[in-house]
């Protein structure tokens, strides 16, 4: 690890989930991609009634079924087995979409490659030509869900930079990302580029900065 | 807690503005949202553009709101049925302006709207006096019609059933336009025939409750 | 009435109604316009498994309920109260019309104003502008479906023509009609024009010729 | 009589013609058609073009055609997922072409061909790589692409419950694409966990049986 790694405290998957689902309001549609942002449903604070949408039909995705309760056909976009809530329903795929793709969903949570100032996201393929590329609803969701949250670790493998001028792997959307919650800070995507919203516990605005590829405007 | 029921169908009808886009569920007398019309005729709002598939018969639904002159526009497939008067009147006299719209492509560009589609293609038409102006195309060797999406600020909407969350189910044919249109629009108002004290089974709704705004129970039946 | 009119003799709407219910096959999906195509259910012969659709959102209506059932908000595109049969369904106006615009009915039954011997059909305005026009689902169901039969008497009010070279009111569709059935004569649309299929009983093609503002060729 | 059962799988699946575009319903494990899978790959007809969200995993469903070398071509949104080997396998050593399509696109263009649509414009993917080649412009202020209608020869499609008209229900997660598959083949080919005695409620019906061609019970979930 680089020394100026070792001033960074990094957030848990779990605390990072579970800073974002503060930020999920009572009364919220929400789509949750696959991976990281899936465990933010498990930190919705009590109280709040929140309904999950899973781009395979159903609106309302319940908690993992018990033990003895699993339903086969009944399962998330991660091909997770869930349950129901009250007040769900099932549907096909094209009315699936058009609750993205229409504006009816008010909150996306994804994961991400990369994520520039200008709001551009890049969560679907990388430059590595020999593995076929994957999309699923993710280009879907960008355009017409009205608040995007990315959701991921600030920085990559071998400490490459994620957040950055302009992405360099191809883009999901153009200009499509509201906030980002990484394990070093949230950042909202603002005219001038990323804004601070504030910082993870322990760390400097210097010390993030220097793991970032854009200016962080305070 | 997500609970979109009102009391009362005026509080109901109270976010239609002057002048606003409203989309009216029903065909001929089955699925008309007969309660909140008569609640949108007395709140007296007017300068309205309203999308039906008819434009009202006798006096009552849509007719009262054309008598009343609350009525700008219509856009439909169908306005003139056995006893539209109210509507030929207004018309007749240059007080209501009218597009007529194929019924497939109405209801296409309802869903094309609701769907967050900018426009699509349809053989509809082609040819004929409904596509003058509009742009055309050969797809697949045919003649096709380039038609757009169909916003709307408000949906009036009747279901059979409503839940607290907006799930709505329909009764035989006056399912209708209903279940399209409440996706349409940036708000959407049910009056529902019974609205239920507990969930509907997931696997019965038909219109789902992230496409409704409000329901308020009106067990009229026509 | 004139003289050439005397010579002819013309089918009761339910003679011609009975003629072109002989032509739809059992299994068949028809559409039925409102008025005299309406009446072609009523003679379709025993035995036969007839899907008709409404495009008000129902595939499989029945007959008219018997007093003391009528159901309200259960009706035909002619609003008028009917029944279902055994094997129907309900359904919203987009897919209703997602049946007929993607050639899954295979039969249209039409009245019409003029049938050109190109098969062009007119049949939803007239050059009378005082009247607002209305269309309904006439031209969604021209385009979508395959095959296309009208039934019409085969003159208008004074004796007009309605069978013709070229429409003259405004166009339904372009070269859309299959088949004529009119209370004079069965008329096939071929390449050449209108082809004779066959004379309602008791008349001459001469006879029918002078009522027919396009050639006849058998 | 409409009577659309049909006694065997292998019965089933002989209209499946050499170089047919099949689509095949199912999202992950859930409303995939695995017996009609297994009767297309026992039937050996290759040339196959497959439209669906995945390109199988394991060794079953799609996996076992592109195995067996039946797959020139997959028209999918995710064909990599965990245990797609089959698909990697075949796609690395250019054996079969890949299409990858947005979702919600490839649902939509599925909708389109069924509803006899030419095609239609979204905002879905615009300035990206995928709609690099294809027409775009800007409605309501936003860039949007045209995507073009896929039509199907066969469609694949598991059902809950299916009558002798080919209606059909799903059970829960299992809809997916099913029912807006049905639409756009020209012949739809149904394994129902139940078919019925007798006629479905028509108000339950959510694939009317005008999509379907045929319909055989199999009882079997994964």
């Amino acid at each position: 690890m680089s020394q100026k790694m070792s001033a960074l405290h990094r957030l848990s998957d779990n605390d990072l989930a579970r800073r974002l689902a503060q930020d999920i309001p009572d009364g919220a549609y929400v789509n949750l991609g696959i991976g990281m942002p899936n465990k933010v449903a498990g930190f919705v604070p009590a109280g709040r009634e929140v309904m999950y949408q899973t781009e395979n039909g159903l609106l309302g995705v319940g908690p993992t079924p018990a033990p003895g309760t699993e339903d086969p056909e009944l399962i998330d976009a991660s091909k997770q087995l869930v349950t129901t809530i009250p007040g769900a329903s099932f549907f096909e795929h094209s009315m699936s979409f058009a609750m993205m793709r229409g504006g009816h969903i008010d909150i996306a949570v994804l994961g991400a490659y990369q994520v520039a100032e200008n709001g551009d996201l890049a969560n679907w393929a990388t430059l590595d030509e020999k593995h076929p590329p994957a999309v699923g609803g993710a280009m879907d969701l960008v355009v017409g869900v009205p608040t995007i949250y990315v959701i991921m670790r600030h920085t990559g493998r071998d400490d490459a930079v994620k957040l950055m001028e302009r992405c360099t792997y191809p883009l999901t959307g153009l200009g499509v990302v509201s906030r980002v919650y990484t394990d070093l800070c949230v950042l909202d995507v603002a005219p001038e580029g990323f804004r601070l919203v504030e910082l993870a516990p322990g760390n400097t605005l210097e010390a993030v900065q220097a793991v970032t590829g854009a200016k962080i405007h305070i | 807690m997500i609970d979109k029921r009102v009391a009362t169908l005026a509080e109901a009808i109270a976010p239609v503005r002057e002048g606003a886009v409203v989309m009216i569920g029903g065909f001929g007398t089955s699925g008309i949202p007969f309660g909140l019309i008569d609640a949108l005729a007395k709140s007296g709002v007017g300068g309205l553009t309203i999308v039906s598939n008819n434009a009202g018969a006798g006096e009552e639904g849509i007719s009262i709101l054309l008598r009343n002159g609350q009525v700008a526009r219509v856009i439909c497939s169908y306005p003139r049925t056995p006893g539209s008067i109210w509507f030929e009147r207004r018309y007749e006299a240059g007080e209501v302006e009218l597009e007529v719209v194929p019924q497939g492509t109405l209801a296409e560009r309802i869903r094309a709207a609701g769907a967050g589609l900018g426009g699509f293609f349809t053989p509809t038409g082609y040819g004929t006096r409904l596509a003058e102006g509009k742009e055309t195309r050969q797809i697949d060797g045919r003649g096709q019609v380039l038609e757009m999406a169909l916003h709307a600020d408000i949906a009036l909407i009747r279901a059979e059933e409503a839940d607290r969350w907006g799930n709505l189910s329909f009764h035989a044919t006056a399912r209708n336009f209903n279940p399209v249109m409440a996706m349409a629009a940036k708000h959407t108002i049910v009056e529902a025939r019974h609205v239920l004290e507990g969930p509907m089974d997931p696997g019965a709704v038909v219109c789902p409750g992230i496409f409704v705004g409000s329901v308020t129970e009106y067990g009229v039946r026509p």
